[in-house]
């Protein structure tokens, strides 16, 4: 039965990971903690409820348009919120983060109302059984998902010029912005592809929650967590992180019990802390 | 920063006069919100001491909050001690309770930091809520009895409401006192460069754990307050969204401004009221407000009626 | 040696990694006057100032400073040692005023407890400071600019304020970390004045510069680094003539190598 | 997405304009605190409806017929209290402050209702409650009444039943919440008093989980043919869901099993046991009558909250046209009401601890995932 937990825990985990990682990707372009990154997700499963449940639209189709419709969320909010307070103190940036977030989700909560929707999985049937593990499809398709898109993501960063791009601005906005760099274009470029990062991990987790509007607020401290625990600003910190996060809590509260599973994960955060100051990967861009 | 001359003589005298002439003329809700406000400015005044001149984001301060409220009301409920011996107690326990973000501020600052204040907030909460032999969990504790002064019982929320100005005005001072004194220039110091303010002789340590002890304490005395107003607590108050709502409060206010917390208090918690008759949309219309002042306003509210400093840009 | 030494390390070492930024190095600062530390970059220089005022800690080896041991202590204990330094990268106040950075160099000079601040039973000291720094501010020319936040002064102003900074502290030792880097000339007498103003007062300097011209016009010794080892020390007149100077500064000629 | 909101009160606002002006008189407030957003909107949203809707149909007849022959209007005033205690006290002390409202209905939740008792006793207001927690009319209130069957008459339903289906060993998990740690109380003392039996498990969980697999594994390892949720429905389908995955193909037992429990869990609420206060499939003829009517309505099956706020509004307008609307009068008029009929059945105000109803039913959700009646308690 551990093993099942570790799995399980590693499902959810996964996606804590893929928002740690486009909270990470923001970071680094554009030195921002934003803490509407969990309503990213949240867009995204809203998007896909709709096509799908009442648009009719079949799921193939419509979780590729929601992982677009939060891309283009995330490319609304660089314009539109942080591009005008980027440079600020760390504090006024933070809080028009949390003003987005406010309205993101209030937002959603006026729309759909605060109760949960059911999701459709997109592979139906009985979950795969091996050596007693039992795996329901949605969690191996998340694990596989998460595998194949950070693949994708360090492929992207290493080979394409648009990768090469992001983190040049990473590194350092001025000097970017010297070498013919348009810092803005970029880094609201940065902002779509870690929202849409997001939107495939609310879309992968839809269906093994239920959507609803609170649902962001939650995620963003998960993957917060994870972020630091990778040594912020590490793509594969980031990674580990949630993946970490994830089989924590779900081994925790089988072993001990799930009043005390946030304690407990966040002790570990403090521990973790205490032994590797900067993170698991400090400075591993 | 511009060198502080305070607000206009004339804001300070208009708005204390307000303070007390005004209450007793408002229907009950409305003098409600201004205790609340009250409360909350006192909240706001101690969180600005962290993130206002010490530069350090705290996002855990309904911790602080929470025992300060706890501690007043387990004791005035469950061990029958009068609220003037628990307003104390509750300000000495939570002042010690600081130590617990003290400390890990001398090692981490940044988001590492912010991290580690929101999972104090949020472990505070969760043993408020699973630690049922001390705080009764989720039944919360009800029935705190109101402060008894002179012989009656301040049940009236007005005679309430003038307590909590009373202390609001000490803490003003008191932190009007902190800002022109040596003490409050050597944490802004520490704000703007470590190393270079312990090259000045500042003994960082010991700067950066007062500033969080005093913070607290004065957060405990908001809890105390708080939890003999309302006259019943239940965990469910002291969330992330608490500490969310009490540090929006001090950076839309102004950072480092005192008068910029108490507005930013005002704002924070009237504003929604205000908005109230538009129903289900007043929430996202205040976030959209947030959004605004940020982006118009770096140097908060305080910006528009004292002189007080521009946000460091 | 004489028995004016204001400041002794011995067999001071600090590495980086793979680099041995000091490397058992001993040498003594005499009282009164400027004595010029200098050597090529990479030589150590910043690093043994940093290493003195606190802000790092060695490997190995002390600093004492009138009998006080200091070496690997926090850097308000430096500070209280009478120890005051600028640095090479300008570390300003940036959210407080010209003033009060000044009068945060004179912090030890005040009672600065929360009881002290609460009760304002510190009214006194803090004039005889403020009225200090206004005489440092009208030494360093920045009167004028006295209420502005240290962020909008131009490049030479940030450092001369530096150095009225550190003399608000009424140092034994003043450190300067490259106090003319990047200055004109007008700016640099200006600041060669305000040195020989404060020697004049008692204080001794500590020299970091590579303005040859100005170390050796002003500096009464000269002590050279190369790799972390002191290659030379004595007036400028001997320094500017040594052998292992030269070739530190110029290489080997060409037949030597 | 139907603009419910938008709809519901278009619909509301005519049907005032139209009474008003009919009966020009000024109208009677009824205050309701209901959880309008977040969490439990969906059933704040239908109490609000149904008692709107008890009063529509109340005022299109003339309003209520005051002692002194006067006709008025009925209107509800609706706060939300967001499920939150705090936000609640507020949303209560709004309405309590407000001398037009004769009345006051609500809160729903549990962990709201208990704590803010004191601002409706100190008002001397009478209030009328769908809260199940049994604490809310043991703390020796005089103003409070409650329109449900409390956890007591629900749990020992579900315990007869399980135990009656052959289970002994049953595992227990609850919520820990006001509501689930009331009614896993209930449900163990229903288990102890009425068959001497002690849950082989007992688990809790924290509301707004969202990952129960270690819950559900240990519950599987341990073997338990049976087992029983307290607690809201969005944790109660989330847990069936990942039972169901991890094989366990006992008896599922929920103290919320309604319709939105029955949407959220999909096919998994196949076979699944609940107790509820009333359900729409009741056969007794004031049931079906109300079901039809609602129907009509709404073109939507009304839920137990539906029926217990609509004999709310029934009930408090039958007191007003006996007492008039002064708060003292009306809260006497109630405690001296020893029977009235209603929807869910026969109400008995006059009880000294406010429980003025103890009728219940426990369902099971057969093939077409429709409630079946399988058991009556009055």
């Amino acid at each position: 039965m551990l093993v099942q937990i570790v799995v399980s825990g590693l499902a959810s985990g996964a996606t804590y990971a893929l928002i740690a990682l486009g909270f990470v990707i923001i970071w680094n372009t554009a030195a921002v903690v934003n803490f509407a990154q969990g309503e990213f997700a949240v867009a995204a499963m809203f998007v896909a409820l709709v096509l799908s449940r009442f648009g009719h639209v079949p799921l193939f189709l419509a979780l590729p348009a929601s992982v677009a419709a939060s891309a283009l969320l995330g490319w609304l909010t660089e314009r539109i919120v942080i591009r005008p307070v980027i440079g600020r103190n760390a504090m006024t940036v933070v809080t028009v983060t949390i003003g987005l977030q406010i309205v993101l989700s209030d937002g959603a909560k006026l729309i759909f109302g605060g109760q949960p929707y059911p999701f459709p999985a997109p592979f139906s049937g009985a979950p795969l059984g091996f050596g007693g593990v039992v795996l329901p499809r949605q969690s191996l398709l998340v694990i596989l998902a998460m595998a194949l898109l950070v693949a994708a993501l360090h492929a992207m960063s290493v080979l394409t010029p648009f990768g090469k791009r992001l983190r040049a601005v990473a590194q350092d906005r001025e000097v970017a912005a010297m070498m013919g760099i348009d810092v803005n274009r970029t880094v609201a470029q940065g902002f779509a592809v870690s929202a849409a990062v997001a939107g495939v991990a609310g879309v992968l987790l839809a269906p093994v929650i239920f959507v609803s509007a609170d649902l962001g607020l939650p995620l963003l401290i998960k993957s917060f967590v994870a972020a630091i625990i990778g040594g912020f600003g590490s793509y594969p910190g980031a990674l580990a992180g949630g993946l970490l996060i994830g089989v924590i809590d779900n081994v925790v509260s089988y072993a001990v019990s799930t009043d005390y599973r946030d304690v407990i994960s966040f002790l570990v955060l403090i521990v973790m802390l205490l032994l590797r100051p900067t993170g698991l990967f400090p400075n591993h861009r | 920063m511009m060198s502080r001359r305070p607000a206009p003589r004339a804001a300070l005298a208009v708005a204390a006069v307000a303070a007390v002439a005004v209450p007793p003329l408002l229907a009950p809700y409305a003098l409600h919100l201004c205790v609340m406000v009250g409360i909350f400015a006192i909240l706001a005044l101690s969180l600005n001491l962290i993130c206002g001149w010490a530069g350090m984001i705290s996002l855990g301060h309904a911790g602080f909050w929470l025992i300060g409220a706890y501690t007043t009301a387990l004791l005035t409920t469950d061990h029958g001690i009068a609220f003037w011996w628990a307003l104390p107690a509750s300000i000495g326990i939570t002042a010690a309770s600081g130590l617990l973000l003290g400390l890990p501020s001398l090692r981490w600052n940044g988001h590492f930091l912010a991290v580690i204040t929101i999972a104090f907030g949020m472990i505070v909460q969760t043993l408020s809520v699973n630690w049922e032999w001390l705080t009764h969990g989720n039944d919360g504790v009800s029935n705190i009895p109101r402060p008894v002064l002179f012989g009656h019982r301040l049940g009236a929320n007005l005679a309430f409401y003038y307590l909590v100005v009373v202390i609001l005005a000490a803490v003003w001072a008191l932190m009007h006192r902190f800002i022109v004194s040596g003490y409050g220039r050597a944490l802004k110091a520490l704000r703007d460069d470590e190393v270079a303010a312990a090259c000045m002789g500042v003994n960082i340590a010991r700067f950066k754990v007062t500033a969080f002890v005093l913070s607290a304490g004065i957060a405990g005395m908001a809890g105390s307050l708080y939890a003999s107003y309302v006259r019943f607590l239940n965990p469910d108050s002291f969330g992330l969204d608490t500490s969310i709502r009490v540090f929006v409060m001090v950076v839309i206010g102004g950072i480092g401004s005192i008068g910029g917390s108490i507005l930013g208090s005002f704002a924070v918690y009237v504003l929604p009221e205000v908005l109230r008759p538009l129903q289900q949309y007043y929430y996202v219309i205040w976030g959209v407000v947030v959004i605004v002042v940020m982006r118009f306003l770096p140097g908060g509210l305080a910006t528009i009626w004292s002189s007080a400093p521009p946000g460091r840009e | 040696m004489a028995a004016t030494a204001l400041l002794q390390t011995s067999g001071l070492t600090r590495s980086f990694g793979g680099l041995l930024a000091l490397s058992d190095l001993t040498i003594t600062v005499e009282a009164g006057g400027i004595q010029g530390l200098i050597g090529p970059n990479g030589s150590g220089k910043s690093t043994f100032i940093n290493v003195v005022s606190g802000v790092l800690r060695p490997d190995a080896g002390r600093v004492t400073i009138a009998g006080r041991q200091i070496a690997g202590r926090r850097a308000d204990i430096a500070a209280r040692a009478g120890i005051a330094r600028t640095f090479q990268n300008l570390r300003l106040f940036g959210g407080l005023t010209v003033l009060e950075n000044v009068l945060m160099g004179g912090h030890l000079r005040l009672r600065t407890g929360l009881a002290a601040a609460l009760l304002g039973t510190d009214r006194a000291r803090e004039q005889g400071l403020r009225e200090h720094a206004e005489q440092i501010l009208a030494l360093v020319r920045l009167t004028h600019r006295m209420r502005q936040p240290a962020g909008t002064l131009s490049y030479g102003e940030q450092r001369r304020l530096e150095i009225a900074r550190a003399l608000a502290a009424r140092p034994r030792l003043l450190l300067l970390d490259e106090p003319l880097a990047g200055m004109n000339p007008a700016e640099m007498a200006m600041v060669v004045e305000i040195m020989q103003h404060t020697v004049a007062e008692g204080v001794t300097i500590l020299l970091v510069e590579h303005a040859m011209r100005v170390v050796m016009a002003v500096c009464a010794r000269i002590t050279v680094l190369n790799f972390g080892r002191c290659i030379a020390a004595g007036p400028p007149a001997a320094i500017r003539r040594d052998e292992a100077v030269i070739r530190a500064y110029l290489g080997r000629a060409r037949h030597d190598a | 997405m139907k603009r419910r909101q938008v709809l519901g009160g278009v619909a509301a606002l005519t049907a005032v304009g139209y009474v008003g002006a009919a009966a020009g008189a000024e109208p009677i407030r009824i205050g309701l605190d209901a959880v309008l957003t977040g969490a439990g909107a969906d059933i704040g949203e239908r109490i609000r409806r149904a008692a709107q809707w008890a009063m529509d149909r109340i005022n299109r007849n003339g309003g209520v017929q005051l002692p002194d022959g006067s006709r008025r209007p009925l209107e509800l005033v609706a706060v939300d209290d967001q499920a939150k205690p705090d936000i609640g006290l507020n949303a209560i002390r709004r309405l309590v402050d407000d001398p037009t409202v004769v009345a006051l209905l609500g809160p729903d939740w549990s962990s709201v209702t208990y704590p803010t008792l004191f601002v409706g006793e100190e008002a001397g207001i009478a209030q009328i409650t769908s809260s199940v927690a049994q604490r809310i009319t043991q703390a020796g209130m005089k103003h409070i009444f409650r329109a449900r069957s409390t956890d007591a008459d629900w749990m020992a339903a579900l315990a007869d039943y399980i135990v009656a289906e052959g289970h002994q060993q049953i595992g227990v998990t609850y919520a820990n919440s006001e509501f689930g740690r009331s009614g896993r109380a209930a449900f163990v003392r229903a288990l102890k008093e009425r068959r001497n039996l002690a849950p082989a498990q007992e688990l809790s969980y924290a509301v707004g989980d969202t990952d129960f697999t270690a819950i559900a594994g240990r519950l599987v390892q341990s073997g338990v043919p049976a087992v029983c949720n307290l607690g809201n429905e969005p944790e109660g389908a989330l847990l069936i869901k990942t039972l169901r995955q991890l094989g366990f193909r006992g008896l599922f037992a929920f103290n919320s099993a309604d319709s939105i429990f029955a949407k959220l869990a999909g096919p998994d609420a196949i076979g699944v046991v609940g107790s509820l206060s009333w359900v729409d499939t009741k056969s007794d003829a004031a049931s079906q009558a109300f079901v039809g009517a609602y129907r009509a309505q709404f073109n939507e099956t009304p839920i137990g909250h539906s029926a217990i706020y609509y004999d709310a509004i029934n009930l408090l307008a039958d007191a007003i046209a006996r007492a008039g609307t002064d708060r003292g009068a009306l809260l006497a008029a109630l405690k001296s009401t020893d029977a009235w009929g209603g929807v869910q059945g026969n109400y008995h105000p006059s009880a000294p601890t406010g429980d003025m109803i103890h009728s219940c039913v426990v369902i099971r959700y057969n093939q077409q995932l429709v409630p079946e009646v399988v058991a009556v308690r009055d």
